[in-house]
């Protein structure tokens, strides 16, 4: 049970990645990434992160992608056009060192198939989430309140129309 | 409750200070008086509640939150409630409010009412802070709360240059004393690894069962000195006596709340509350009653030549606040706190007598200028009298029984050396006489003789002035003020009146929660002989009748002449201000100029900064080649970094660090 | 049970395919959404790693994550209306008016 | 095996209720406006008009579906799924009532009982805009494209506001079950008042709620994705039979949602005298502070003007959060005090 919905959650989640990259269409890619938070939501649940879970819904399929939809609309972004790149060097490059990239991770992520996992469930409700971030975490996450007053004043003032 | 008690004022100032500024001074005056009111209650509640509890366990501890939890520093926010704090929030709530109240009716009109009140709700939630705090640390916030209140409130004017100067005044030579305060707090926490006041006393009693001797500086008396510092400057004594005078440009409810009745006193609470520390050394006690008994004289001396009448009042309270050091220095802890309780009462009677004369005289303080006006303000006059029968100590009004007190205790003291408690008791003898002569000329020359406002209005070309009485808001908190002046004394009722059948009713609350004070060598023989009533009744039936002669002769003398020239060495305060200008002032102001700004500042600050950027800007033309500007390359750097720090990883690293 | 390997494997493909969506787009927001791809790449591994190894520092630095994403969503978003703007384009190549 | 019958049962009896229940509300909505207006509403169909939700299911079914030239077909037909399913997932958690014997068996009147509740509950609402932003965007008409514009934006303000009106109640309950939320506010203060948050000290918090709610479903007078005079019909302007159905259904099951909502965290559920012995009586009460809000939600519409953008937004950012900062201020001062 536990390891069908974790193939179809990471089935999910790869093909709604490899859509985010292959559409071309900016709205489409939005849309594919909404389906991959779902299914990572999925993958919090199987982990016992259900505050996370909830939390990623409302954070980030609730506020961060409704914002780019927005955009999005806002500006009536066309699909890409395939263009002459100024520097086709650059592309020929990319593809082989993110497959680099990739095939270092996953070197490195066979560390840890000596460590039989412990599993756990029971960490992740919100009240032990809340407590650590209260008192452990209480520096960074003060901090991490003054980093959004900063994007909030920065977004305003970018994008505030000037008058003349 | 304590916590509801506390918090209620600081709610009121924070509606009042956001949202005040567009209610109407009814809705104000309201929110305002109404949360100091609703702490009055509370406080009276709590002070039941604690009488009720048995004597020797009246301690009430609430915890409110943990503040700060730092290695072995651990502050939490807790408010104790014992004899000595539930008699001060008893008269504070209590004067604080009906001086609120005298306020609505005093800044009637004037455009920053919001924010006064909101100041005013500010100032007494940080002396509730102060009193009932349960460690140094909070008490320090409270202490400091206060200070910057009174800043706020003596610079309430601040589009005048001397309320303005006088605020910085009041703040910097506070800051002189907080820092002493500061420094006996540190090196308390690095004794005694903790700031609770009721395990660092309790170390204390433990650790040192006896006192450390007069002239022996140690530990103990280093702590006691350094607080003591702090004191100094709260409460306005020598040497730090010199802000008080100048915080008058506040309005008048200020003088009387924070000035004379409330914050003033801190430094006294303060002493109170480390009973147990002060009465371990003999020396800071005999500093302490030194430096009270000197403020006191010095202070009377200078109230006799001012004419700005809230000054007079200043010079008043200072010298009643030395009283009250004196009354701590000779061990008694529990007279000094009584003459803080009458003193709130009729000292805030005074001032806000002065208030009302100075509202209907559309403010004018200068008392040259007025005069006669017992006809027009009978009410005041009434109350006023009472507050200065009461300050000048004639039985009944309540200064006598505090002062009394105090005189008796000094003259019988346990702790100084043989002459000086004689002499000690000669100078608060002698102030008391001079306290009767300046306050009855304060009377005389606002109240009798001939009404000068009106000359000096007519040479002015404007209309005649009618003084008139102040409105019911203003009058009634004079008459209930008034009416504790006279009766509050009572409380404290020495045993020698009663030939010790009735115990003084006031030290036997106080008592469990004070030190008995520590005895010096000289005095360790007569241990055991109980000076007699008829010697404390002796003494109080002679400074009563120095201080009606005086009172008499006074009132003749100043009926005859109100506008005797005074000397100017009296009317310049001993050039005390001008020593501290050419002593510290000015060397500090020539310093800074020649030596900070000219060489410091231009030579090694400027030189960094230019240098840090010229450094900057070498570097920059070579980095620069690196910005092309198209986004994507940056993303390749980036990849390619973050390829390295992986390869690290696996080709050089081996293994990931993982626990 | 479900090795830990597995949800280590499915997170490195996302964050490759980020990487390649951030490499390859030149439309700025679909960049932008490239990085939320790698971020959310990044919050798998940390979750799963708090979860396997019964430590709660791993979510907690996902919260922090998020909203580091989120402040990174608006000040970009922002950003791009304002390229937009100028520019009638979301090309980020045509952006480069202040290179050297 | 029993417990999953009873969860099916319940789930079947739940949606049963509940989609019945919405259909009748259009009903009630179109008689209360008829009501305040001086009209008489339908009453052609049935006994005063009791049939007229089946003549309108049947209208719906069996209406041509039109569709519009769009380069998004599938996303078109998305849409209005999108809008529906989470506005009806939102009954999962809300408690009608407490449990009660039944066959022998106890058994809770609500389908589950979420430690994460009401953080699923706003979880839910964020996914809701979806449904409308894609709806506008897939119809490939300016009317729509604006009204789901004016949608992302106007659900992303208020759901702040909506968030943090609730974190009083949070604060006050300590916790974020509803269950558990309605539990706290069971008894009275002196006899007399109950114990509900809109009472005590969480009053300007319910306002809050509210409002933001009544914004958050997109109602009058907040109802500028739709707005008639301008936008024809807003994001559904090219949406005909079924499809329109749903995205009709969806705005009455939001409503009632958060109705429903308002009745946990604020009203105390199904609190009410009597309900200790009698547990059945709860669902009553429960209904009954329900039907208030759906009142309230029909008044408006027949009373108040629509918004104007910039000050539905000015509202928004400059009214409600900063209002709704200050109650969580008072709340965290009222819970370290009291």
């Amino acid at each position: 049970m536990e390891r069908a919905l974790f193939l179809i959650f990471a089935v999910t989640a790869i093909g709604a990645a490899l859509n985010v990259l292959l559409r071309r269409h900016p709205l489409h890619s939005a849309l594919a990434l909404l389906v991959m938070l779902g299914a990572l939501t999925g993958f919090y649940v199987l982990l016992g992160a259900y505050f996370l879970a909830v939390i990623q819904v409302v954070i980030y399929a609730g506020a961060i992608l409704v914002l780019f939809l927005f955009v999005i609309m806002l500006l009536n972004v066309r699909a890409e056009e395939a263009r002459i790149e100024r520097r086709p060097y650059v592309r020929w490059l990319a593809v082989p060192f993110a497959a680099l990239l990739g095939a270092e991770i996953i070197y490195l992520v066979r560390v840890f198939e000596e460590n039989p996992s412990p599993s756990g469930t029971s960490v992740g409700v919100t009240e032990a989430v809340g407590r650590e971030l209260l008192t452990t975490y209480l520096l960074p996450f003060e901090l991490t309140s003054i980093l959004i007053l900063i994007a909030v004043l920065g977004a305003v003032v970018l994008a505030r129309r000037e008058r003349r | 409750m304590l916590r509801a008690l506390v918090v209620m004022p600081l709610l009121a100032a924070g509606i009042l200070g956001i949202f005040g500024r567009r209610w109407s001074e009814r809705v104000i005056a309201a929110i305002g008086c109404g949360s100091v009111g609703l702490s009055m209650l509370l406080a009276l509640y709590a002070f039941i509640e604690l009488w009720r509890l048995p004597p020797e366990h009246r301690v009430i501890h609430e915890p409110f939150f943990s503040w700060i939890a730092v290695g072995s520093l651990q502050v939490d926010w807790g408010f104790h409630l014992d004899a000595l704090s539930g008699v001060y929030i008893l008269f504070v709530t209590f004067v604080g409010f009906w001086i609120h109240v005298f306020s609505v009716g005093y800044m009637r009109g004037d455009p920053g009412y919001a924010r006064f009140f909101a100041y005013m709700n500010l100032f007494m939630f940080m002396m509730l802070v102060l009193v009932l705090a349960d460690n140094f640390l909070v008490m320090f916030v409270g202490w400091e709360g206060v200070g910057l209140c009174s800043y706020l409130l003596i610079g309430y004017y601040f589009d005048r240059a001397y309320a303005a100067s006088a605020a910085k005044k009041a703040f910097i030579v506070n800051r002189i004393g907080d820092f002493g305060f500061a420094l006996g707090i540190i090196l308390i926490f690095a004794t005694f690894g903790t700031l609770r006041f009721s395990e660092v006393m309790g170390i204390i009693a433990a650790r040192f069962p006896e006192p450390e001797a007069l002239g022996e500086i140690g530990l103990l008396t280093t702590i006691a000195l350094l607080l003591f510092v702090g004191a100094t400057g709260k409460s306005a004594q020598i040497p730090l006596h010199v802000w008080l005078p100048d915080a008058m440009a506040g309005p008048t409810p200020v003088s009387a709340l924070i000035h004379a009745a409330t914050m003033v006193t801190a430094g006294v609470y303060m002493i109170a509350r480390c009973s147990e520390l002060y009465a371990r050394s003999l020396t800071a006690l005999f500093l302490i009653a030194f430096v009270g008994a000197l403020t006191a004289l010095f202070a009377a001396t200078i109230g006799l030549a001012q004419w700005n009448i809230k000054k007079v009042l200043a010079y008043s309270t200072i010298s009643q606040l030395g009283y009250m050091f004196l009354a701590c220095g000779v061990g008694a802890f529990s007279a000094a706190i009584f003459h803080v309780v009458t003193h709130a009462f009729f000292k805030a009677v005074l001032f806000l007598g002065a208030g009302s004369v100075i509202v209907a005289l559309h403010h004018e303080e200068d008392m040259r200028r007025m005069g006669g006006l017992k006809r027009f303000m009978p009410l005041t006059y009434g109350t006023m009298l009472c507050g200065w029968l009461a300050i000048a100590g004639l039985p009944p009004f309540s200064g006598f029984f505090s002062k009394d007190e105090i005189l008796w205790r000094t003259w019988t003291s346990p702790t100084v050396p043989e002459p000086w408690g004689r002499l000690l008791w000669g100078m608060g003898f002698a102030t008391a006489i001079l306290t009767a002569i300046y306050m009855t000329r304060l009377i005389v020359v606002t109240f009798d003789g001939q009404e000068r406002f009106a000359l000096l209005t007519e040479g002015q070309g404007s209309t005649a002035l009618t003084p008139h009485e102040s409105p019911r808001v203003m009058t009634i908190p004079l008459l209930v003020l008034a009416a504790l002046s006279i009766g509050g004394g009572w409380i404290g009722l020495s045993e020698a009146y009663t030939g010790g059948r009735v115990a003084n009713w006031f030290e036997q609350f106080i008592g469990p929660a004070l030190a008995s004070p520590p005895v010096h060598p000289d005095h360790l023989s007569a241990l055991g002989e109980e000076p007699g009533h008829g010697m404390e009744l002796g003494l109080a039936a002679a400074t009563v009748l120095a201080v009606l002669a005086a009172l008499l002769g006074a009132r003749r003398f100043y009926r005859r002449d109100p506008l005797r020239r005074v000397p100017a060495l009296l009317e310049n305060k001993y050039y005390v201000d001008e020593l501290y200008d050419a002593l510290f002032v000015r060397p500090l102001v020539r310093g800074s100029t020649v030596f900070l700004w000219r060489v410091f500042d231009v030579t090694i600050i400027d030189g960094m900064v230019n240098g840090v950027a010229a450094s900057v800007a070498a570097c920059a033309a070579v980095l620069r080649r690196l910005q092309t500007g198209l986004v994507r390359s940056y993303v390749v750097m980036i990849a390619i970094g973050a390829l390295i720090v992986l390869g690290y990883f696996i080709f050089v690293g081996g293994r990931i660090p993982i626990r | 049970m479900i090795p830990i390997s597995w949800y280590l494997a499915v997170a490195a493909v996302l964050f490759t395919i980020g990487t390649v969506t951030v490499f390859v787009k030149r439309n700025a927001i679909a960049m932008l959404l490239g990085i939320e791809v790698m971020l959310n790449a990044a919050n798998l591994t940390l979750v799963t790693f708090s979860s396997y190894f019964r430590e709660l520092a791993g979510q907690i630095m996902v919260f922090f994550v998020m909203v580091v994403a989120a402040a990174e969503a608006a000040v970009g978003l922002a950003i791009v209306i304002l390229l937009f703007r100028h520019r009638e384009t979301l090309n980020v190549d045509e952006a480069q008016a202040l290179r050297l | 095996m029993g417990l999953i019958v009873e969860a099916v049962l319940k789930i079947v009896v739940v949606f049963g209720v509940v989609l019945t229940f919405l259909a009748y509300l259009a009903l009630f909505e179109r008689k209360i406006l008829g009501w305040i207006q001086l009209r008489y509403g339908p009453n052609r169909v049935g006994p005063w008009g009791l049939l007229q939700p089946l003549a309108d299911l049947l209208k719906f079914l069996f209406k041509e579906d039109v569709r519009p030239t769009t380069p998004n077909p599938i996303l078109f037909s998305l849409a209005p799924i999108l809008s529906l399913v989470p506005a009806l997932m939102t009954y999962a958690v809300i408690p009608f009532g407490d449990r009660i014997e039944l066959f022998g068996r106890e058994i809770t009147l609500y389908i589950t009982s979420l430690n994460v509740g009401v953080l699923y509950l706003f979880a839910l609402s964020g996914l809701g805009v979806y449904g409308i932003v894609i709806a506008g965007w897939a119809s490939n008409s300016k009317y729509s494209l604006l009204g789901g514009l004016r949608s992302a934006a106007q659900m992303i303000s208020y759901e702040l506001a909506l968030t943090l009106s609730v974190v009083g109640v949070l604060i006050q309950a300590g916790s974020l079950d509803l269950v558990e939320i309605v539990r706290a506010q069971s008894g009275t203060y002196f006899g007399i008042i109950p114990k509900w948050h809109a009472f005590w000290y969480q009053p300007l918090g319910f306002l809050l709620f509210f409002i933001a709610a009544v914004a958050e479903t997109n109602r009058v007078p907040f109802d500028l994705p739709e707005a008639e005079t301008e936008l024809v019909a807003g994001y559904h302007t090219e949406y005909s039979a079924t499809k329109f159905a749903m995205f009709y259904v969806a705005e009455y099951a939001n409503i009632l949602a958060v109705s429903a909502l308002a009745t946990t965290l604020f009203l105390g559920g199904w609190n009410g005298p009597g309900v200790e012995r009698v547990p059945l009586l709860g669902v009553f009460y429960f209904g009954a502070k329900t039907a208030v809000f759906l009142f309230i939600y029909i008044w408006l519409r027949a009373t108040l003007p629509r918004f104007r953008y910039d000050q539905l937004m000015r509202f928004g950012w400059k009214v409600l959060l900063p209002l709704a900062f200050a109650n969580i201020v008072f709340s965290s001062v009222m819970a370290l005090v009291a």
